[in-house]
């Protein structure tokens, strides 16, 4: 068991919220598999809560964080509601985006979540801006961007940390390594020694932590969160995790080397390992249990509710893309 | 003849040209397992991974480094994977590629086949459903193709990777299991458009999977006693002016229909050079296009942004004042 | 009324939003320096770097970092220098920017004013001459804003970021020095053309410096005894299709004419709405842009890429049948 | 004086390829300001001779260049025709790209010179796939690639460097870093350690080198490819140097800080230092002015000749577009 510096009720926390996310997932796939509720792609983030659930646990709401595709975990650690979010995931009024972005753009702006991103790294420069935003306004919060190990070989990997180390604004980056960019092995197109060699050859003060240890991410961002609010520079952090599914729901993952899923998830599934500490620590096999079932039930009711709400007004089709010239007064 | 899908169709061809000509080779992300559409199923597994090159995520660099390496002689043949994901390689193909030859005084040639498949396909949202083709028309250099059927993704993909400039090459998202009959001995020119039903009453002209469904509207108006020639451009540059204008002449009625968003798109083109031409028209012209919104996830919003069959079909029938 | 020049016209507007919004900020390369051609001299020094920044090259985290910035309730202006440098940042504009407010279900906002000077300037080649104005016309989301004038640069550039939506705004660099009267009091609702000259004989549609060089047509032609009505869109979304359909009716003749490559430019779009909404035409329709071939560097080369005065007042007469 | 390595005969070789670029941009500055023969912004390399001159030394003609902008140094050193050049400069018949290209896209293709390029950064990914294109047709010349400073800060640094690093691909990068980015000092926007750091987080080998010094240069660049014709991986050099003029020439240069380029100047230029070297090993001030006077007589004709050219013919507006879809078929 890993020194934590945290205690019991923490600790239990960070499954909680581990069981809670993976439970939004596996009825989120259930939806798409076996309900075909969900017409378009998902991307599971199962075996990889550890990071979600540890960052997570020292933003405030003001806070502002963005992620990816991959990003069910994150936005719900950050306090979405997650019927808004299995109604997103279904198309349906009341979804966190009005059931108009899905799975691949969910955000919820009321909890600071300023969104996922389609587009690999994209949102790297635009968290470095809302860094510039918060500074420009005098604000004193703080902005954590999340995303993939494959956005690390992208160019606004480079542009957005250079200009948040320029700018010295409060954000922290974290690359959540699942080690897979879609179905290529991530070390076999990256040159170099690795993403926390490339943050700090643009200014940036890494840190390597192990990103299926709940316990562990939560101790290092707590202090690298702690120095974004004294004042301190961006940072970098690099969590290294495995993806226990395959790319989307669809994917088998079949191209994985024989035995390595099982392995990993054998060995390294965050919230096993979660359990396992807080059974050292003493609570209960029943109590965890609990934790697990009442994530699953609160899934389920979830989404039988989302799947009992209407798709959007047609309307909607029309709202919203902007002011003037807007296609409600003129589409063609 | 042989039936075959959309997807196996072009990919045939790009398995043909690389064993005819070793030059020719194929480069973009997981394309070891066949990438997103199974376009290249099978053919690290033949040719070997220096020649179907899986590349980090990197669009700006697949971009790039391919044309670095047409214009010291070899052919890529360049996945970006969704034709969103093109705009990230935005300044390369347009600043550099298409423009290369002409500055370097036709020092340079850069012979690539510039794969983006476009179109809506199914709750992929804003991200990932776009049709831009009247972008790359407007881009002098460039060559602009958008194959409709399994037919003229084998041989339209041929005169691409043996044409030696740069080819922005749309395949469909929504058609890659269409089947259809591929004779392998038959060449497209490009720049010819298909002359897909003959008709006298009203001129139908598309393209990519809008000029399937203007075959299905034209069967439609057929049982309504309407007969429909359908044009299905295929090449939007070059494109086939003469076809369209000869077709016009004869039925003294236009409808272009295509499935980008109406303003600004290349339907705006094929019109304008009808007017400019002054054929005599006996009815309304009508153009059909996206509405100049985005494509949202829910299925029921999707659906507002796309020209149906039955639009067509509407639409034809407004030209003969019915 | 204060005579000055196109870049001190939206310099001064700056300057006047930035002093009664503390939000707005600039953003770009060099501006420290007043930028490649002084929009932004002396701003610096009077706001401060951190409301005037001077960023790296990058022209995707600029855009990128500005839209961050926008979201959380700034009010960026976006310097891209040429727009040719702007082709860098597509992804975010396109995908990102022009697009969140609707993927987020309307959580988001952009209120982003997009500078991207176009056109050409002098012996400046392919990759610094381009005016890709019908692309962002084609992209939801955006409004497109191409004013020609002094008055205009005032008034439209204060109109631009006082807009929430992202604006993008395409100054033409051949015009900076243009002298005019400047009325800081009027406004111009974003959308309405300017009628730059009244006519009867000849509906010209232009825009940007193009505009300029159809007042000029128009005076020859009034010489000829041929009264021909200018109309400067200066807004391409939304476009004042109105006065353009008010016009064609009043003279049942149009040129439409602009720098931009003709094919799939944006006059495309202005011809065949005409054409769509049936006005009857008393002759051929023409439309004037480059060819479909590249900006050479080379004086008389790049001459022939240009739509000039005389081309525009033969189509006006060609028109008339003269 | 430094270690050399080099005999006199080298060294001499390095003046006067350096006093022949520095007379063509003199004369092409002239062609631009008192001749108004020249209409596009040029961008003079004078005060960084010292990196075309070192490196091309040891590149054969069918090796390949790219450059910037800043490109005419590079180009002559390869091998290119000066005469041809500067009618490219001057927009005329049997400029190397026809006149269509002009300063910014100066380009020689018959000397392996595959061109400036105007947009910044942009050819750090098409050098890649220079590279990447001869590993796939078997053939063993080797890619140079040169950039200056404020391409570090784009997004193609990053993704063409790891792409070549992925690949091993035989391509020496060399940032000629001339510490200003137009009117920016590129340190006032560059975060982290600088941009050897950052090529060796992309698993590049990196050497820093004195820019100024023609002898330095050789020598590593000597070394690094004679690894990359050995097999060796994709390699950075960083060359530290100093703009003696404003950013174009019609830029005074006036936001440096007051004295800086006069100090530079006199400390630093490279011709001067090269001089220095060949004085000490024995060469006469006469020798020494010849080389000086021969370079400005060959230029001083070259831009006659250049002048005496006739522009392109008109048709050429519209040659070399496209083989299919040409605007000579068909321009509208
Ligand atoms: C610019 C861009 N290129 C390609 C894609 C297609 N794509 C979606 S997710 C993905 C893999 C991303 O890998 P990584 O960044 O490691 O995130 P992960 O999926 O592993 O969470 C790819 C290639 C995309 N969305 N955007
Ligand atoms: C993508 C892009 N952004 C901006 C410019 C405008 N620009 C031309 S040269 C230059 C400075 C480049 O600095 P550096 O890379 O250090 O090269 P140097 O000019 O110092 O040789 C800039 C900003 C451009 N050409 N391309
Ligand atoms: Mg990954
Ligand atoms: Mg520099």
């Amino acid at each position: 068991m890993p020194e934590t510096g945290h205690n019991t009720q923490n600790a239990r926390q960070l499954l909680v919220m581990m069981e809670r996310i993976r439970a939004f997932e596996e009825h989120a796939i259930l939806a798409a598999e076996r309900d075909k509720l969900v017409l378009g792609a998902i991307h599971p983030s199962i075996g990889q809560e550890a990071c979600a659930a540890g960052v997570m646990t020292h933003l405030k709401r003001a806070d502002i964080l963005l992620s990816t595709h991959r990003g069910h975990g994150h936005t719900l650690a950050k306090g979405a509601d997650p019927l808004a979010m299995m109604r997103e995931l279904l198309g349906r009024t009341g979804g966190c985006c009005g059931g108009k972005g899905g799975s691949m753009h969910i955000a919820d702006f009321g909890v600071g979540m300023l969104g996922a991103n389609g587009v690999v790294g994209a949102n790297i420069t635009i968290a470095a801006g809302a860094a510039h935003g918060i500074k420009i306004l005098g604000q004193d919060h703080i902005v954590v961007d999340i995303f993939g190990d494959g956005a690390a070989n992208r160019g606004p990997f480079l542009e957005g940390i250079n200009w948040a180390s320029v700018f010295d604004l409060p954000i922290l980056f974290i690359c959540e390594d699942n080690q897979y960019s879609a179905t290529t092995r991530t070390s076999s197109v990256t040159g170099g020694p690795g993403v926390a060699a490339r943050a700090e050859a643009l200014g940036l003060r890494a840190t390597v932590v192990d990103g299926n240890d709940a316990e562990a991410v939560a101790q290092v961002s707590g202090e690298i969160v702690a120095r974004l609010r004294g004042g301190g520079g961006p940072e970098f952090l690099h969590a290294v995790t495995y993806r226990h599914t395959g790319h989307t729901s669809f994917d088998p993952g079949a191209y994985r080397p024989e035995g390595e899923a099982d392995k990993e998830i054998a060995a390294n599934d965050p919230i096993a390992r979660q359990r396992a500490v807080l059974l050292a620590m003493g609570l209960g096999q029943d109590v965890l249990d609990a934790i697990h079932s009442e994530a699953q039930a609160e899934m389920e009711q979830v989404l039988a509710d989302a799947a009992a709400t209407p798709f959007p007004p047609d309307e909607a089709a029309f709202a919203d893309v902007q002011d003037i010239g807007s296609p409600m007064q003129e589409a063609y | 003849m042989v039936k075959m899908t959309y997807v196996e169709a072009s990919r045939l061809a790009v398995q043909e040209a690389m064993t005819a000509d070793e030059t020719v080779w194929c480069v973009g992300e997981d394309l070891g397992r066949g990438s997103v559409f199974g376009q290249y199923l099978g053919l690290q597994a033949e040719f070997g991974k220096d020649r179907v090159v899986d590349t980090p995520i990197s669009e700006a660099a697949i971009m790039g480094a391919a044309f670095g390496a047409a214009m010291v002689g070899t052919r890529p043949i360049v996945e970006m994977r969704f034709s969103d994901f093109a705009l990230c390689a935005t300044d390369e193909l347009v600043n550099q590629i298409a423009k290369a030859r002409f500055m370097f005084g036709g020092q340079s040639r850069a012979p690539m086949v510039i794969r983006k498949p476009i179109g809506l396909w199914r709750s992929s949202a804003a991200q990932h459903s776009q049709s831009l083709e009247s972008w790359y028309v407007h881009i002098p250099g460039l060559v602009v193709l958008c194959p409709s059927t399994p037919q003229d993704n084998y041989s339209m993909m041929k005169a691409a990777i043996a044409c030696d400039d740069p080819v922005v090459y749309l395949e469909h998202k929504n058609i890659w299991g269409l089947e259809g009959e591929v004779d392998t001995s038959l060449e497209v020119e490009i720049g010819a458009a298909s002359r897909r039903r003959e008709g006298d009453d009203v001129t139908i002209v598309s393209w990519s999977n809008t000029a399937n469904l203007s075959v299905e509207a034209a069967e439609t108006l057929a049982g309504q006693g309407i007969s429909a020639e359908v044009i299905d451009l295929r090449a939007l540059w070059p494109w086939d002016k003469q076809m369209v204008l000869d077709s016009v002449r004869k039925t003294g009625r236009l409808v272009v229909a295509h499935e980008a968003v109406a303003v600004g798109g290349f339907g705006a083109e094929v019109v304008a050079t009808v007017a400019e031409h002054g054929e005599a028209l006996k009815g309304p012209v009508r153009r059909l296009g996206a509405p100049r919104s985005l494509v949202a996830y829910a299925p029921n919003l999707e659906d507002k942004m796309r020209v149906t069959v039955d639009m067509i079909v509407t639409a034809a029938k407004e030209t003969l004042g019915k």
